[in-house]
């Protein structure tokens, strides 16, 4: 759930200054790998995460310039994004670790969990909350949010204003990058204990329909990740229920979170306002 | 609008005109953000006249033309097009009953800038006989020699048929454009900012054209910012404010000046209304 | 020698044909079931190479599509008998549940395909095995074998690790004494949940454990691997070339019709060719061996923490654990070896289901 | 008469993509310490080393191009269909049904088994189609749903209703009389390449030679104008969802019974998986026309078959290829390379 909601309420902003970020899973996979590699060099999983983050903000801030200047079509960016990281993390991971497929780290390197009364918890996970309301801080009680929002509405009238409609949307999609970074590299170090090559396996666009549903609001957007997150964990507690999977194969069990995703998009999209220059390039005219 | 250059006057004869090919009747239409946009509106576009529709861009102008052509819905009132009434126009029904659409924004509506120029001497026509089989094939030869008619017919000036419309030049774009609409054999065109942006060439010729079609009997509704433009070729004007129509007359019998202040929400006489649905007999 | 790793398992006809044509290639090995059609095909076109398959039954092509050919005498198909391996450990499993009290054992396995079939059936079979010997032996720790014991799953993937965490710790909820991996990375995911408990309980050794698979998997957690069932792909590889260099593979491939087994008392020529065991405190240190010349080679860390650590603490997790449970194990091993029991062997869906029905 | 499709610019800007994307690969060798040169002189040998190697290149492209398809036909009609990963599975599901399941005579059984693959991956395709139809619901993320469901339908499928009882790894294999012929011994490369190729002229002259093509694509040219021309948006929807499907489908049938050994689906769906995900780049390149795609499919097939030359004597992980495809994509997204591409052309 914890990488889920730190990529949502990323992309949430992000798609408010009206660009869309569809290479979240891609994202998720490069800073899985960057993030351990980090960590093993400076023997720290903290700084793993902080590894994380930084390629994460450079891939966002990539696909910002990209999107930007470039008025790329952004959903093909993010798609191949998301292609080149399927080929690049096998390369990655044979040429750091040279073993294929799979790289497992020194079990200290992993994040802390925090210990307390009603179980294990990350720190990351508390930041991933944190992150949320302080998103949603900034959207609606700032001059900042407000900025972003309208660069999203009218960047015309942004433009005419005197502010940069660029520097504006490079800030928001280098601080999505940023966020999906830390996620990404929680991954492993927070929670798998190894990278794999298909490390995400499908998060990136979980955390894409997490959005679509909260209809950009980091809180609802957090709230959506721990739908998600619950119904990935319930599909498994039912899996291994006696009496359950003897009557539904488990097929049918792995494919809940993803069902779950395109009911509940469908349920809500009709109520759903997305700002009016979304995943469009702005030029001055 | 400033340092605009002298635009010869298109002639025209007069002629009385015939029956109403266009009656519209308590008309509302709300606007993207579901308010009302357009306020109840009546009017009627008779064979042989240009009704022309004045008013500051943003009084509902745009909405009541799209209700108008079948790409907005209607909230209530009716519309009769050519005799047959309708509730739910579509843009097929407009072109069925022999209407045609020369729209406000030629880039957004009515040409596909990387087709080439044969596609879109088409664009909404591509269902008729002479261009598509019953069984849905094209039918390239007659879609060429009818785009290069247009060509010769309308002076549009292209490298060649299979040129993209988005490299000629806007008056290009606009006479394929009208001259696609105009050929389609209409009672009834309806024209909105027809000539916006256009060198001098192309807009004499395209009014020209309009005032053309009123002569040879078509009811033509011409909806324009450009204050001279509908004065010059318009045989009754209407003005719109706000939604509504804030006075209206025939062409003879408005000033230029009382246009304006109506343009800007004044009603300087206080007319009536019975001028719109101006039957035969109140002439 | 060079690998090769195939994305698309279509591209395997082409990727043996690449090493096939290097003239210094004398032999050509394959891994995984998958490359069976391919290794069948190659294998006629290059007459002069050798090709060794694992877990392939290339032969069994060959024979069905070209009786007059098989076996074909440059190819060798090597296979595991994991059901054998999967009982044992499934029989220990059950006598820690036995020792601890605890209710269940659990399985975590990856995408249901047939193969898994064998380690499932095997696993519950040895489970089953160890209720009876207690009966005989133990009869104050005996308890009856029941359907629901074995908790088991399939996650569908071999690479998405927190279904295997997710699978695990529904396991461990429910109190299961030791959990089996059969699903490759999912381990690291049991892993995870094995540790969530230990932190949480203070605990420097399990219960609750989990069990290895394939490799050695003993020191990726000391305390709470308590063992693994090792599949040596490596010896297969050694036998294989070794059979190469001493001009005696073509020999063999006649011998045994081109089916090499490697299992718990399998021999081959008179000289025994096993391949599968449960993991001992030998193989560890053999594996610690190979992790150290790993580290050395790539300058990285690939131990989780000084080899004298590992050993001690899998010494010591062995030795807390009661004699008479390893004794049984060694029993249910020699029984297997001397063929007085047999596991079954289970790769079609009328099998599975009446063994499912059997042992739940 | 006049040409009516402008190659040379289009091809201009894909070869130079193409360059980018290998310059980027060399770049990213380099940095791990591998010969850039030796890896694609590899991978040109052993994509067009040989004739084999030649006609094992064309066997790889046959998937790509219709994948390709797929999704080129989403975009024309404004529509990012990216289900054509699921949509395949489903595909080779049909196809190894009736390919293996079903006695007809020769001939009708090719037929039939490739029909049932078209039919079985358009039907998939309509789910996407109708959530966008019904709910507005955007079709990547439906898609992208849809091809994870359809990886855990199709794995179901094929071990529980179609596994072989003698063989645990995979479904049964498609009956002799549903085969098509293998070309050469020497590739696998079959017949159904014909079949492929045909299929993309026909949705070729079917986009651009049927009022429903040319509907379709005003639709995605300029979705006002369509409306203006009476075109209904939800039948482009489901149209270019059907023709999309179709191709997938027809991609997952030539892998079943188009390619050996196997002759059927493995029960990992391994002969089939990424595919459809490799199907985008194709389709870029390809400029999104379904001959352009052709073309396209064939230099993807030689970077996918000289890539496994390239792991073996480079020692560069092929995977590598499909990170190249991404940076291509990623520069044939950005319209200002060709715009400045122009700019300095005129100076």
């Amino acid at each position: 759930m914890t990488p889920l909601a730190l990529a949502a309420v990323g992309e949430c902003v992000n798609e408010k200054a009206g660009v869309v970020n569809i290479g979240l899973e891609g994202i998720f996979m490069i800073t899985s790998v960057t993030g351990v590699w980090t960590a093993e060099v400076f023997g720290n999983g903290a700084m793993g995460l902080l590894g994380g983050a930084l390629a994460g903000a450079v891939l966002g801030f990539a696909l910002g310039v990209i999107s930007v200047y470039g008025r790329a079509d952004q959903i093909i960016a993010g798609m191949g994004l998301n292609i080149f990281a399927l080929g690049f993390v096998p390369f990655l991971l044979i040429s750091l670790w040279a073993f294929p497929g799979i790289h497992i780290f020194p079990n200290e390197l992993m994040v802390p969990r925090w210990i307390t009364p009603f179980g294990q918890v990350s720190p990351v996970t508390v930041f991933a909350v944190l992150v949320a309301f302080l998103a949603h801080l900034l959207l609606h009680r700032t001059v900042l949010g407000f900025r972003i929002r309208a660069v999203g509405e009218r960047p015309e009238a942004v433009d005419v204003a005197g502010l940069r409609v660029d520097h504006l949307r490079l800030l928001t999609s280098t601080l999505g990058g940023a966020l999906a970074g830390i996620g990404g590299a929680f991954l492993p170090l927070g929670w798998f204990g190894a990278v794999v090559k298909e490390i995400s396996a499908g998060r990136g666009f979980i955390a894409l329909a997490c959005v679509v549903f909260a209809g950009l609001e980091p809180l609802l957007a957090l709230g959506a990740a721990m739908l998600f997150g619950f119904a990935d964990g319930f599909a498994s507690a039912v899996a291994v229920t006696p009496g359950v999977k003897e009557r539904i194969p488990f097929y049918f069990v792995s494919m809940i979170p993803y069902v779950t995703t395109l009911v509940v998009v469908a349920l809500v999209i009709g109520q759903r306002r997305f700002p009016r220059t979304i995943g469009r390039p702005y030029a001055r005219e | 609008m400033v340092g605009r250059e002298i635009v010869p006057r298109v002639s025209r004869s007069s002629r009385p005109p015939g029956d109403p090919v266009l009656i519209v009747r308590n008309l509302q239409v709300a606007n993207d953000q579901g308010a009302l946009a357009v306020k109840g509106i009546s009017f009627e576009v008779r064979a042989g006249e240009i009704f022309g529709i004045a008013g500051v861009e943003g009084n509902g102008q745009s909405e009541l033309v799209q209700a108008l052509a079948g790409l907005r819905p209607i909230r209530s009132g009716e519309i009769s097009l050519n005799g047959a009434e309708i509730k739910h126009l579509t843009p097929l029904d407009l072109y069925r009953l022999g209407g045609a659409h020369i729209p406000e924004d030629r880039l957004r509506f009515g040409l596909a800038l990387n087709f080439d120029l044969a596609e879109n001497s088409i664009l909404s026509r591509q269902r008729e006989p002479a261009f598509s089989t019953r069984m849905g094939r094209l039918n390239w030869n007659a879609i060429l020699s009818y785009a290069r008619q247009l060509v010769e017919r309308f002076n549009v000036l292209a490298p060649g048929l299979h040129t993209p419309v988005r490299s000629l030049s806007g008056g290009n774009q606009q006479r394929l454009l009208v001259g696609r609409e105009l050929s389609k054999e209409p009672v009834l065109v309806i024209a909105v900012h027809p000539t916006r942006g256009l060198d001098i060439a192309s807009t004499v010729y395209i009014r020209e054209l309009l005032v053309q079609m009123r002569d040879e009997g078509k009811g033509v509704l011409l909806v324009s910012a450009d204050l001279d433009e509908v004065l010059e070729i318009s045989d009754r004007i209407a003005v719109m404010y706000e939604g509504q129509f804030i006075g209206s007359g025939k062409v003879e019998e408005l000033s230029r000046e009382e246009i304006g202040l109506m343009m800007g929400g004044i009603t300087p006489k206080g007319r009536d209304e019975s001028a719109l649905a101006s039957s035969p007999t109140s002439d | 020698m060079v690998e090769l790793i195939s994305k698309v398992e279509a591209d395997y006809v082409p990727n043996l044909t690449t090493a096939a044509r290097d003239p210094d290639v004398q032999l050509i090995v394959g891994v995984g079931f998958l490359l069976s059609d391919a290794l069948a095909q190659v294998a006629q076109r290059f007459p002069n190479k050798n090709f060794v398959g694992i877990d392939t039954f290339a032969q069994s092509i060959i024979k069905e599509k070209f009786p007059a050919k098989y076996p074909l005498p440059n190819l060798m198909d090597i296979v595991y008998e994991e059901h054998k391996g999967s009982a044992l450990v499934g029989a220990l499993a059950t006598l820690l549940a036995a020792h601890y009290n605890k209710p269940y054992i659990g399985g975590v396995f990856g995408i249901e395909i047939p193969v898994l079939w064998k380690f499932e059936i095997g696993y519950k079979w040895g489970a089953r095995w160890a209720t009876e010997w207690m009966f005989k032996n133990k009869p104050d720790k005996a308890f009856k074998y029941r359907t629901d014991f074995v908790l088991w799953t399939y996650t569908g993937t071999f690479s998405d690790i927190p279904k295997g965490y997710a699978a695990a710790k529904a396991m461990y909820a429910k109190d299961a004494v030791a959990v089996y991996n059969i699903a490759g990375p999912l381990g690291l995911g049991i892993n995870q949940a094995v540790q969530e408990i230990a932190k949480a309980r203070g605990l420097k050794m399990g219960p609750p454990f989990w069990i290895g698979v394939d490799a050695n998997q003993d020191w990726i957690n000391p305390g709470f691997v308590i063992a693994s069932m090792m599949k040596r792909v490596d010896k297969g590889v050694y036998y294989a070339t070794k059979f190469v260099k001493d001009g005696k593979f073509r020999d063999l491939v006649k011998q045994t019709k081109g089916t090499l087994v490697l299992g718990i008392g399998t021999k081959v020529a008179g000289e025994l060719t096993e391949g599968i065991s449960v993991s001992t405190l030998a193989d560890l240190d053999e594996f610690i061996k190979m992790g150290q010349t790993a580290e050395k080679l790539t300058g990285k860390k690939v131990l989780p923490a000084p080899p004298a650590e590992i050993r001690a603490k899998v010494k010591a997790m062995r030795e807390a654990q009661p004699q008479w449970i390893w004794a049984a194990v060694a029993e249910l091993e020699k029984k297997i070896r001397e063929g007085t029991v047999t596991v079954p062997l289970v790769l079609t869906k009328p099998d599975i289901e009446k063994w499912r029905k059997e042992l739940g | 008469m006049k040409a009516r499709w402008h190659l040379p610019r289009p091809l201009i800007e894909s070869l130079v993509t193409i360059f980018i994307g290998l310059t980027a690969g060399a770049l990213l060798m380099g940095a791990f310490g591998y010969s850039p040169l030796r890896a694609y002189q590899a991978l040109f040998i052993g994509a067009f080393g040989t004739p084999a190697d030649v006609l094992e290149t064309i066997a790889f492209a046959t998937p790509l191009m219709l994948t390709a398809l797929t999704f080129s036909v989403g975009i024309r009609a404004g529509l990012f269909n990216i289900g054509a990963e699921g949509q395949m599975y489903l595909g080779a599901i049909g196809t190894t049904f009736v390919a293996g399941m079903v006695s007809l005579p020769p001939g009708i059984h090719i037929a039939a088994a490739t029909a049932s693959g078209m039919l079985f991956g358009a039907a998939w395709a309509m789910i996407p189609a109708l959530l966008k139809v019904w709910r507005g619901v955007h079709e990547v993320i439906s898609t992208i749903m849809a091809n994870w469901i359809a990886f855990h339908l199709s794995t179901y499928l094929a071990i529980n209703f179609l596994g072989d009882p003698t063989r645990a790894d995979r479904t049964v294999p498609a009956l002799p009389t549903a085969r098509y012929p293998v070309l050469t011994e020497d590739a696998t490369l079959t017949a159904v390449i014909f079949v492929a190729i045909a299929f993309c002229a026909a949705i070729y002259l079917y986009l651009w030679g049927t009022r429903a093509g040319y509907e379709l694509r005003l639709g995605g040219e300029n979705p006002d104008a369509a409306r203006y021309a009476g075109v209904n948006a939800n039948r482009v929807i489901l149209l270019s969802f059907v023709i999309g499907g179709l191709a997938a489908g027809l991609a997952g049938a030539s892998q079943i019974i188009g390619r050996p050994p196997a002759w059927s689906l493995y029960a990992t769906l391994g002969n089939v998986a990424t595919l459809g995900f490799d199907g985008i780049g194709v389709a870029l390149v390809g400029r999104n026309h379904p001959l352009g795609g052709i073309l396209a499919a064939f230099l993807f097939g030689a970077l996918a078959h000289g890539g496994r030359l390239m792991e073996y004597q480079a020692g560069v992980l092929s995977e590598l290829v499909r990170a190249l495809n991404g940076i291509i994509v990623v520069t044939l997204a950005v319209p200002e390379v060709w715009a400045m591409l122009r700019r300095r052309r005129i100076r």
